[in-house]
């Protein structure tokens, strides 16, 4: 009976994850790009395309902001830039930033989905689930890193975007969505529960290196490193705990620090707590020139 | 003796009224004041000082209507929130309180709500059979005043409301 | 000026409000036609939507919402008008709402059913909409209670179907009244189904005034709670400019406000069109528009809380929004509310106004025009301006798909109440003769009063 | 006021009956449980009771057709199960390998008919019978490396499970509901969980393994007596079958 | 991940092919696989291809001539994706965008599928042995110098036999143009360290000097300059790395400098000789030939301050090893060489040759070296056909039509050939103009083996082996078709072979010694080779030979403003269009930009200042005209740029090539000025000067920056600090 069940496990039912959680355990994905590596040519975004079954929407549609990229390469130019006191050219050089979903632990679009189409998943992920998915795009509407795309068309059966032998390149492991339907980045699930179902038949976890994300595996730079952030062996745990960044903190302890703390990892958006799961190492300027 | 139903119909509410008090002080034999029914196009309060007070349980409905409405939700809420394995959302507890006792008032509405109309039904007596009696005056402009009686009791209930200048008396066929 | 005239017959009554339901002239089914024809264009719109895909619409990333979720505002807010008139106004004895509430609550109940059409075009898989209706299915699964989105579909079921009843129980006793006055024929099968066998018992009557009451205390805090959920459905964000505290009593404000503004509207229409000049008169007239003068400066006032607390913190993405309002793409219309809603008004205060129906009407469709805008500049600004500046979309505009629909709603709207005015009568005549004998009650009492100091 | 009571007394039973059952994990009965699926024509009628069908015990050597199966196991045929997702069709050449050598139904009209197929070196076009939507993805591998390299099932009762009776079937048909109910019931029953006190969880909430971490995990390597435990985690979120 | 040792040819043959794809998969109501009732089985198959499990198996990427290994995923006969193959030392397991979207060469929908053969306008479908024969007689009607073979830069077995086949049939004539070829940079390099491409360590410089070097982006071998980016970023000795690009045009490498120095267009030389000056550590006639260089002068005539000359010499004279790069963007003038030269000295005088330029290896079989394309060969091409000295064309790997000059009219001079044969994949604008159409198998359909130019650890050649069965039944290898074009003069000497395969194999193995394989039997060594995708060798090591020198340095003074011209035209070399034939890969043409992030169109780049002086603002449509014609396209206002330049990207405006590709943007080659640099004879690509007027018209730029404009607004989203606050020691 459910009311029994509800009184006598109320305590978990009052949960909140991830503040009162332990670590996640034994998964955690999560990634750091060193925007220092990064040079913005768009191979992870391509990659992505490939392995993510994307649709090329064609000039017309992106016209009008239909680009369903999952990861984007956004360029910034300084601030003073073409403003008065500021310079003209823009010499040191611009600012790329790769953008997808940020898994956020706290994700802001999880609680507003009606239909209950996104949820958080064991491992802390972001999950988007389309079959479940009605379109009502509040998720979207409430994303504040806007990385969450609509399938405002039914791209399999619109012309050129997937005709006769392209189709055949799709990949089978990730579905192909249709109009009306949400999606977003994944951090390529179909490769994590690969590798997880080949650890599993091993009786052993993921270890560090055993997935890739395509994006991750494409970058010419290896700006990109993911990995299982609550194995103490992996890249991305190591690089997290050096830049003293942690997960369920909407300011960091480092960034108290008078003088700064010499640490280029941050996350965008901390301060809204939605506990992203992606660092950003911080581009470097050269000061002697 | 069989009973048959009379119905007087009146030009205004004072005399109708008059006719009421007549025929309750008169204590015919034959006749239970119980048994007049008061027809009218508007409602009039002092009908129950008449009348005496017959009771309206509408409102208990009501309570019950909107507690049985707020259970529900809850616990259908937080119930399936409790046996939906995957509807985990982060930052924030399996079962989260603001948003349920949102959908609590919204159930207690409803319920509310619904049970009240149901209330009305059945304390109303509706959808009820017409009245053996019934003039389409009553409900324009004329107050009608419904009498089941003994056949020995009719003669001097047709007075009382004649006396009060009654504008159209209608007696039932006798069996 | 009296209110209404106490002398009026009763017989007159019943023979002036089962008149506006005969047989209607040519220039009624003229006018229907049209009102249908623009619901046509929303159905065609709504078929090539539903087969092409929501982008017809242009929306896009950015815009993830558009005009449908503005206008279901729009259509929501209005029904508050039906609740504050019957329910409000009921509880505080205002008895002059009489002649005018039966038609405001189908004002309420049609534009509820408007608003939710809203809801479904707004979905990207209309088809699978039932997904999130909760109920125990085989997959085991169950909508996210935690969405507003559902607090909002819950709140607009419970207020639809409680104003249905609402409105539905309070024309029992003037369905009965047409069900005997009739000739016969389809509609007088009709009403002796509907009116439940009424006759105007004591008994009947007691339990009447006792629902009519009960509902109308729930009614006002549902009404309340519903406007307050769809603020909820932008304050429970994060986007810059829906996250304000004070926005659930500034969207109560704006419903009152602009439901009063339909009212006026369909006041001064309907007094024309059925020449009921002898029960909505100008004096109740007068008293409306008064109240709507009050709820136009409250609105005023909360919207000027929000842009003082947005302009004093620390906000920057917000402050972003709000001054992208003023003086971006959005401008025009931003000004326009502004001006519709704050400034029309004032003309209210008038009393030479307050009376004078041509200037009412016009004024009355100009509140309708800002409350409107009010909600498109609610929903579209923040999406083309919001927290991440990569994505901002200035040059993104609601494509004819959603014109279309928006304009199909008001054919919509306009086919419902017109049915309405013709089938059920939309002056509850019960309620007028209850007040007509008020009224030559305390002239009476009055004039006893007055001889008895002689 | 009778009236009252009882009316009450009938709110508070649908309130209870409605209560529990909804919030109570719905599982209504499934209509295919036990019905078929639709009867699927294949390009060949592979009578998957001759060769999967138990043994006819009076006549173990078994030359008589009609007398029964051969036994043969689920996976000899379908070899992919246990190292994909996808089951997959034995590829003719596997029909073929044993065929060829059994001259005894040469000449029956199938085995002709696979024989063209083999000659033209095509495929032949099975159709499909336990069809899937697009979305939803079974990996077979999981399944049976748990139910029958793990636990030790046999084969058929493994492959049971989900496919039927198999072995009683000519041409395969669907035979169970295959819905996503059907699926989580049975995942319910064989992943219990158990809240921090030891008390069941109701049926619900995979997503526990989440808090209850498997002792000693949060490092790389697992300890051994963690690895049953391991292997044994079943799904925590709908990402595992739709993605 | 599995790696095949099979044959990879007994794989392919034992394939039944369902005909079928696997299920795709789809969402709700619609599916691309949605009603498919068959499911896929195969009537043989090898133990390892088990359906619903990606076999990978190595090849080589042919999207540009890096040479860059790939490790394609193949499912259910279909190949997927391409990842890069990690025991290459080119790339590392890396891949660049134009790498990913080889798959979209291989799929898309406009590949040729028949040969045909010109009727009139029309072509019209003909057999292979039809068109063989046909071939046939043409030559047979033709001395061997009337024909002629145009190539894109070819190397490995397949140069070997076209090598062969001209042989056979006389012809000397083989043209082997690429219309982005560092070419003047080969030349300038052989001068400067008696190496074409020596190899250049970016990740060992702890300053790297780039004169419009486009090394992350496009110049020769971009993946592999990336890695070394990303490790001369994390620092030498714990230095982090200081990248300065001094480019007119900023490139995606500008984009990541520390420092962008926007250099009067031409004057890249000037500035070098001046920063030589600054040093002051030249002698001798060094130190004399630029002793008039001084800073005032170098400031006055290059447009970059005096204080940013003493900067960067004041670092370099700090941070040793630098390297400093001539790329083309210094190179495309008609003293390119001159500036090359210039820049190249530079290196000499810092002391970097040897240190960050080391000698690279060839390898030994120095008939598989890459056959280097180059502009010139188009220029004697082209004059060939004006002249009409040829009967026979054959065009491979080449678009000249599309990318030819507009001043050079190679289309009507093309029409002066009697008989077109055209090697395609598809229709592109050159096949559209041929009289015989060939189409080819995909470059994941196909044999080859491949010799990267640019050689990064020692020498490998570069296997490349079909990943799945062909995609239409009636397209044929390069390789295949030489061979049987061979066979009809030669048919002795090539009768073992049944076809490429063959060939190609009895070639390796011939050679097994040589390649490594020494001891162990042919198949082992042949399986071993394709499983591997790449075969390393020794290779031989040139020395570094030259010497810094001064002889016949001559930088020309800035050119005089040009009233009627006023701008100069900078072609946009983009990482992902490079020169077009990759437009109709719809990936690439939805990969925004990195710097503009325009789609599906081109534009004209303009300084915001420039283009408040000529009242344009972003997206008016402008007409850009030069001396040799004119194009239109939309402004896009851009600060990377100087303002005396506009730049048009190169790769759109296709009027062939198939859906993606036509009729989106517009192609500069087509106003580019026949301006060739004096020593090489290298079309100087930057030397066209153009005007740009508005037409009136305006459209919405197709891009993906949002209204903001790449501006963060003041939100923390892309954050920098500087070398002075960060401690880069910690890090992992």
């Amino acid at each position: 009976m459910s009311v029994n069940n509800l009184l006598e496990n109320w305590a978990q039912f009052r949960h909140f994850h991830p503040v009162d959680d332990k670590p996640h355990d034994p998964y955690k994905w999560a990634m750091s790009i060193d925007l220092d590596a990064c040079t913005g040519c768009n191979a992870c975004s391509v990659a992505c395309y490939a392995e993510n079954n994307l649709p090329v929407v064609g000039k017309e549609k992106y016209q009008h902001g239909h680009v369903m990229h999952w990861i984007r390469i956004e360029r910034y130019w300084d601030e003073s830039l073409g403003v008065a006191g500021g310079g003209d050219f823009p010499e040191q050089g611009a600012q790329f930033l790769p953008m997808m979903c940020q898994q956020c632990e706290a994700a802001p679009c999880e609680t507003v989905c009606p239909a209950a189409a996104t949820n958080h998943t064991a491992d802390g992920l972001n999950s988007q689930i389309y079959n479940r998915c009605v379109g009502s795009r509040y998720c979207s509407a409430n994303c504040p890193f806007k990385v969450r795309y609509f399938n405002w068309y039914d791209y399999p059966t619109t012309d050129n975007v997937w005709p006769a032998e392209m189709n055949q390149q799709l990949n089978p492991d990730v579905t192909v969505r249709s109009k009306g339907v949400m999606e977003k980045c994944t951090f390529c699930v179909q490769r994590l529960h690969a590798a997880k179902g080949t650890a599993k038949n091993e009786g052993r976890l993921v270890h560090d290196g055993d997935v890739q994300t395509a994006c991750q595996q494409a970058c010419p730079t290896s700006a990109i490193t993911f990995g299982n952030l609550v194995d103490p062996e992996s890249k991305v745990h190591k690089q997290w705990q050096s830049q003293q960044v942690e997960l369920d903190k909407d300011a960091q302890v480092k960034d108290q620090k008078e003088g700064g703390s010499g640490l280029r990892g941050y996350r965008i958006f901390e301060e809204l707590r939605p506990y992203p799961s992606v660092m950003y190492l911080e581009r470097v300027r050269e000061s002697a020139v | 003796m069989s009973q048959r139903h009379l119905l007087a119909l009146f030009n205004n509410f004072e005399d109708a009224e008059a006719a009421i008090y007549e025929l309750r002080a008169a204590d015919i034999k034959g006749f239970n004041f119980d048994d007049l029914t008061l027809k009218s196009p508007i409602e009039h309060h002092e009908v129950e000082s008449v009348l005496g007070q017959r009771s309206a349980n509408v409102q208990w409905f009501s309570l019950g209507g909107s507690l049985l409405g707020g259970l529900l939700g809850f616990f259908l809420i937080s119930g399936s929130q409790a046996n939906f394995y995957a509807q985990m959302k982060g930052g924030k507890p399996i079962v989260p309180f603001p948003p349920n006792f949102v959908l609590t008032f919204e159930m207690c509405v409803l319920g509310g709500v619904f049970i009240t109309i149901l209330g009305f039904l059945i304390c109303a007596g509706l959808p009820a059979k017409r009245s053996p009696l019934y003039n389409a005056k009553v409900s324009e402009d004329q107050i009608g005043v419904l009498v089941k009686a003994d056949e020995s009791a009719m003669a001097k209930i047709k007075g009382v409301f004649l006396n009060h200048q009654a504008l159209e008396i209608q007696e039932e066929v006798s069996k | 000026m009296k209110d209404i005239r106490e002398d009026i017959a009763w017989a007159q009554i019943n023979q002036d409000v089962l008149k506006s339901m005969e047989s209607p002239r040519k220039l009624y089914w003229v006018i229907l036609f049209f009102a249908f024809a623009a619901f046509c264009v929303g159905v065609g719109c709504e078929v090539y939507q539903y087969q092409t895909g929501m982008g017809v619409a242009n929306k896009n990333n950015p815009h993830a919402w558009g005009l449908y979720i503005s206008t279901f505002i729009f259509w929501i807010g209005m029904s508050h008008s039906g609740t504050l008139l019957s329910a409000i106004l009921h509880l505080m004895h205002a008895d002059w709402r009489k002649p005018i509430f039966r038609f405001a609550e189908a004002l309420t109940t049609f534009s509820l059913m408007t608003a939710g059409l809203f809801v479904m075009v707004h979905l990207g898989r209309l088809w699978q909409f039932y997904y999130s209706v909760p109920y125990p299915d085989e997959r085991g699964l169950w909508p996210n209670f935690q969405s507003p989105l559902l607090w909002d579909a819950m709140a607009i079921f419970t207020y639809l179907s409680s104003s249905i009843l609402f409105l539905y129980i309070g024309m029992i006793p003037d369905l009965a009244i047409c069900r005997d006055h009739l000739h016969e024929g389809w509609r007088k099968k009709l009403y002796t189904l509907l009116s439940l066998g009424w006759e105007g018992t004591d008994r009947q009557w007691r339990n009447f005034r006792v629902t009519y009451l009960t509902i109308a205390c729930f009614l006002i805090p549902l009404a309340v709670s519903v406007h307050s959920i769809v603020a909820a459905d932008f304050a429970m964000s994060q986007q810059p400019g829906w996250h304000v505290t004070s926005f659930p009593a500034y969207f109560v404000a704006g419903a009152l406000y602009s439901g009063c503004s339909a009212i006026i509207t369909l006041f001064i229409i309907l007094r024309y069109v059925f020449k009921f000049e002898e029960y909505m008169t100008l004096p109740i007239l007068k008293k409306t528009v008064r109240l709507t003068f009050a709820i136009a400066m409250i609105w005023t006032y909360l919207n000027a809380v929000e842009f003082a607390s947005v302009w004093y913190s620390h906000d920057q993405a917000s402050k972003d929004v709000l001054i992208q309002k003023v003086v971006g793409p959005f401008a025009p219309f931003w000004w326009g509310m502004i001006f519709c809603g704050s400034v029309v008004p004032l003309m209210l205060a008038f009393k030479r106004f307050q009376t004078n129906v041509p200037v009412l009407f016009v004024v009355s469709l100009l509140l309708n025009l800002g409350m409107w805008l009010e909600r498109w500049m609610i929903v579209a600004p923040t999406f083309s301006h919001g927290y991440y500046p990569w994505t901002w979309d200035h040059d993104q505009w609601p494509g004819f798909v959603q014109w279309g629909m928006v304009f199909a709603s008001f054919g919509w709207f306009t086919m419902l109440f017109m049915g309405f005015c013709k089938v059920f009568p939309s002056v509850s005549m019960y309620e007028v003769k209850e007040m007509v004998y008020h009224r030559k009650l305390h002239l009476k009492n009055s004039e006893t009063a007055e001889q008895g100091a002689h | 006021m009778r009236c009252l009571l009882s009316l009450f007394v009938l709110l508070m039973g649908l309130f209870a009956t409605v209560n529990s059952y909804a919030a109570d994990a719905p599982q209504p009965a499934l209509t295919t449980e036990d019905s078929s699926g639709p009867q699927v024509v294949q390009p060949i009628e592979f009578p998957h009771d001759r060769h999967a069908g138990l043994r006819n015990p009076s006549d173990p050597t078994n030359s008589d057709p009609l007398k029964g199966g051969m036994e043969i196991d689920c996976m000899y045929c379908h070899t992919y199960a246990r190292r994909s997702a996808v089951a997959g069709i034995p590829t003719l050449q596997k029909c073929i390998g044993c065929h060829q050598s059994i001259e005894s139904v040469r000449n029956k009209p199938r085995i002709q008919e696979l024989f063209k197929y083999w000659d033209a070196k095509k495929p032949v076009p099975w159709k499909k019978v336990h069809d899937m939507p697009d979305f939803v993805r079974f990996n077979h591998e999981r399944h049976i490396k748990r139910f029958v390299e793990q636990q030790n099932r046999p084969t058929q009762e493994a492959c049971g499970y989900c496919h039927g009776d198999v072995k009683q079937m000519t041409v395969a048909r669907r035979s169970k509901g295959l819905t996503m109910g059907w699926c989580a019931n049975c995942h319910q029953k064989d992943h219990p969980v158990t809240a921090a006190g030891g008390t069941p969880v109701g049926n619900q909430a995979y997503w526990y393994s989440f808090q209850k971490p498997v002792a000693g995990t949060a490092g790389g390597e697992v300890k051994a007596q963690d690895t049953n435990n391991i292997k044994a985690q079943g799904p925590n979120d709908c990402w595992q079958c739709h993605k | 991940m599995i790696d095949s040792g099979l044959d990879r040819r007994d794989f392919l043959k034992v394939l039944g092919w369902g005909g079928a794809a696997a299920a795709l998969s789809g969402c709700g109501n619609t599916s691309i696989e949605d009603g498919k009732e068959t499911v896929v089985s195969y009537v043989e198959a090898a133990d390892y291809a088990i359906p619903g499990i990606g076999v990978y198996y190595n090849s080589t990427c042919a999207q540009c001539d890096a040479g860059c290994s790939i490790n394609g995923r193949v499912r259910e006969g279909r190949v997927l994706k391409l990842e890069g193959n990690p025991a290459s030392a080119i790339n590392r397991g890396k891949t660049c965008g134009l790498g990913q979207a080889g798959v979209q060469h291989h799929y898309n929908p406009d590949r040729v599928r028949e040969p045909m053969l010109r009727k009139g306008d029309k072509f019209e479908t003909i057999t292979w042995d039809k068109a063989y024969a046909l071939i046939a007689e043409k030559l047979n009607g033709a001395k061997g110098e009337e024909v002629a073979f145009l190539s894109g830069g070819v190397s490995g077995h397949l140069k070997v036999l076209l090598g062969n086949y001209l042989a056979s049939i006389g012809c000397k004539n083989h043209y082997v143009y690429e219309a982005l070829a560092p070419a003047v940079a080969r030349a300038a390099n052989k001068k400067a360290y008696g190496i074409e491409m020596p190899r250049f360590n970016i990740n060992k410089a702890k300053v790297v000097l780039s004169f419009g070097a486009d090394f992350l982006g496009s110049w020769v071998s971009p993946v592999h300059f990336s890695q070394q980016y990303a490790q001369f970023r994390k620092g030498v000795d714990g230095q982090r790395g200081v990248l300065i690009q001094v480019e007119s045009k900023m490139t995606l490498t500008g984009a990541n400098a520390d420092r962008w120095v926007p250099v009067r267009p031409g004057t890249e030389g000037i500035l070098a000789l001046g920063i030589i000056n600054e040093l002051g550590m030249a002698s001798g006639d060094i130190a004399a030939a630029v002793k008039g260089y001084d800073r005032i002068r170098v400031s006055k005539e290059t447009g970059v301050p005096p204080g940013q000359i003493d900067k960067i010499a004041a670092l370099l004279k700090l941070r040793s090893p630098s390297l400093v790069l001539a790329g083309s963007a210094a190179e495309g003038y008609a003293h390119g060489s001159q500036n090359a030269a210039a820049i190249n000295l530079l290196n000499h005088v810092l002391g970097n040759v040897g240190k960050t330029i080391e000698a690279s290896s060839s390898v030994t079989f120095t008939q598989m070296a890459p056959a280097k394309g180059n502009t010139a060969a188009l220029k004697s091409l082209n004059d060939g056909l004006a002249a009409g000295k040829y009967k026979v064309l054959f065009s491979y790997a080449a678009n000249p039509v599309f990318t030819a000059p507009g001043a050079l009219k190679f289309k009507d001079n093309l029409a002066k050939a009697d008989f077109k044969v055209s090697f395609a994949h598809y229709l592109d604008e050159t096949a559209l103009q041929a009289d015989l159409v060939l189409p080819l198998d995909s470059a994941l359909e196909d044999w080859n083996t491949q010799v990267p130019e640019y050689m990064a650890e020692g020498a490998q050649i570069n296997i490349q082996q079909p990943l799945m069965e062909k995609l239409h039944a009636n397209t044929r290898g390069m390789g295949d078709i030489l061979l049987a074009l061979v066979k009809q003069r030669r048919a002795e000497e090539y009768k073992s072979f049944d076809d490429y395969y063959a060939y190609l194999r009895a070639a390796m193995l011939q050679n097994k010694g040589a390649l490594g394989g020494g001891g162990a039997d042919d198949d082992t060594f042949w399986n071993d080779t394709l499983t591997k995708g790449i075969v390393k060798l020794a290779g031989s090591s040139g020395a570094l030979s030259g010497k810094a020198s001064v002889v016949g340095l001559t930088l020309p003074a800035p050119s005089a403003a040009d009233a009627q011209y006023p701008l100069h035209l900078i072609p946009g070399v983009t990482a992902s269009l490079r020169d077009g034939r990759h437009a109709n890969q719809p990936w690439l043409q939805e990969s925004p930009d990195p710097l503009t992030t325009i789609v599906w169109d081109s534009w004209v780049e303009i300084h915001p200042k420039k283009a408040a002086e000529l009242g344009i603002k972003e997206g008016d449509i402008l007409e850009v005209t030069s001396r040799s014609g004119s194009i239109k396209a939309q402004a896009y206002l851009f600060p990377g740029i100087h303002p005396d330049a506009i730049s048009v990207p190169l790769g759109r405006g296709h009027d062939a090539l198939g859906r993606y590709a036509k009729g989106y943007g517009a192609n500069p080659f087509q106003i580019l000025d026949a301006v060739f640099d004096q020593e090489t004879g290298e079309l100087a690509m930057h030397e066209t000067r153009v005007k740009v007027s508005k037409t009136g018209q305006c459209v919405i730029v197709v891009k993906d920056e949002g209204s903001a404009g790449g501006k963060q607004m003041g939100r923390k989203i892309a954050v920098s600090m500087s070398t002075d606050e960060v401690d880069l020691s910690k890090e992992v």
